[in-house]
């Protein structure tokens, strides 16, 4: 799976994209975001507050419990502020 | 037609181009937003705008799809720049144009709205405090949610 | 500002003079006016915009003045032309900038629904069926009621 | 008293514009349009519905009940189509 990264959680995470290979339990958007959290105190700390971290999958914003694969390219940022 | 760019861009050309020769349009409603030079009551000497490469394009043309679909608009223009912006240079344009002024105002406030609470753009500003990224605007969601749908969730 | 002319305006230049070096400027709104070839299902040849000079000034100030009050506008700029004008041709120009949207939006929409309603012109138009004055239509009277306030009458 | 006519009042009273001497009696706009009317049959046409007929007293909208007087300039008119 390619994971993308923005803004201050690119900075905070110090990557803007990476190539991960999931395990076999994680299928959802949540269980993506508890195996980051697990990976590093940098991705723990990026990711700690959900409230704040808006995900898209393949390049459509997704829920917590939307179905992710290896195939797919998962983006993570914080809520948008162009415009 | 939508259009992310680096480059700035030339409104009074945009709106010629736009509308052409189409003798149809009684309203044409044209939406500027500028890089100002204090936010937050802090002064902004430089921004950068951070963007999606590809889902900007394709949230763009969604959203311009759905605004063409809800209004009886003649046509629909959004054009959002990205990178290193000082303050007074232009950030997005937004025209609506139709045959009557109601339908291009609220095409085009349902767009902006739009804009700035899903497009996946983030600013950082440098200040004399620091640099920082902006906070998103619970004002900014509240304005947004005035356009919601029941057959749309988000 | 205010103008009442009867040659074309040049929006993009219009705007950048509007905008100048103002960098408190957040959002820019510009609504413009043109003359359709259609109007209540019959082709429009021409059109000829007669206007009672010296009330129409005072009219169009008064009501910037007003908006200017009501919003907190950076600037506002009324543009409008009279005399003979054929379908494609713009007719109004309204621009309105303030630090955010919000304010940006409201002052120029009010602006719009009160030239509809109040400005001295009147549309003298040209069809296959023969000459007619421009009706008034009652949906622009609901438009401009929505701005009343308590303190006004009319 | 200067009075102006605009759009299809001028063009039914075939004048667009007058200057009249009132008599002592009009001391309103609603005077003044009774008084008017009775000058020629274009004038009562044109003035026929006063729902349709706008007035302005030296440049302001004015109500029916408006004062008016030798030194005004009076404009009457249908409801604008601007904008």
């Amino acid at each position: 799976m390619k994971i993308l990264y923005f803004a201050w959680i690119r900075t905070k995470i110090g990557l803007s994209e990476e190539v991960v290979e999931l395990p076999g339990d994680v299928s959802t958007v949540s269980d993506l975001l508890d195996w980051l959290r697990q990976r590093g105190p940098q991705h723990a700390d990026a990711l700690e507050d959900e409230s704040v971290v808006r995900v898209a999958v393949n390049e459509e914003y997704a829920q917590l419990d939307a179905p992710v694969s290896n195939a797919d390219e998962v983006a993570l940022f914080p809520p948008v502020t162009g415009g | 037609m939508i259009r992310v760019q680096q480059e700035d861009f030339d409104v009074g050309a945009e709106i010629s181009n736009f509308v052409g020769s189409d003798k149809s349009i009684g309203a044409l409603v044209t939406f500027v937003g500028l890089v100002r030079d204090m936010n937050d009551g802090d002064a902004v000497a430089d921004m950068t705008l951070e963007h999606y490469p590809g889902m900007t394009e394709k949230m763009l043309e969604q959203i311009r799809a759905e605004a063409m679909e809800r209004w009886p608009l003649s046509a629909s223009l959004i054009v959002h720049r990205y990178g290193r912006l000082a303050p007074g240079e232009k950030i997005v344009l937004v025209i609506t144009a139709s045959a009557h002024r109601q339908s291009a105002f609220e095409a085009n406030e349902f767009l902006v709205d739009w804009l700035k609470t899903k497009a996946p753009f983030w600013k950082h500003e440098e200040t004399p405090e620091g640099a920082r990224w902006v906070s998103a605007r619970s004002s900014d969601d509240a304005a947004a949610a005035r356009w919601a749908r029941d057959s749309q969730k988000q």
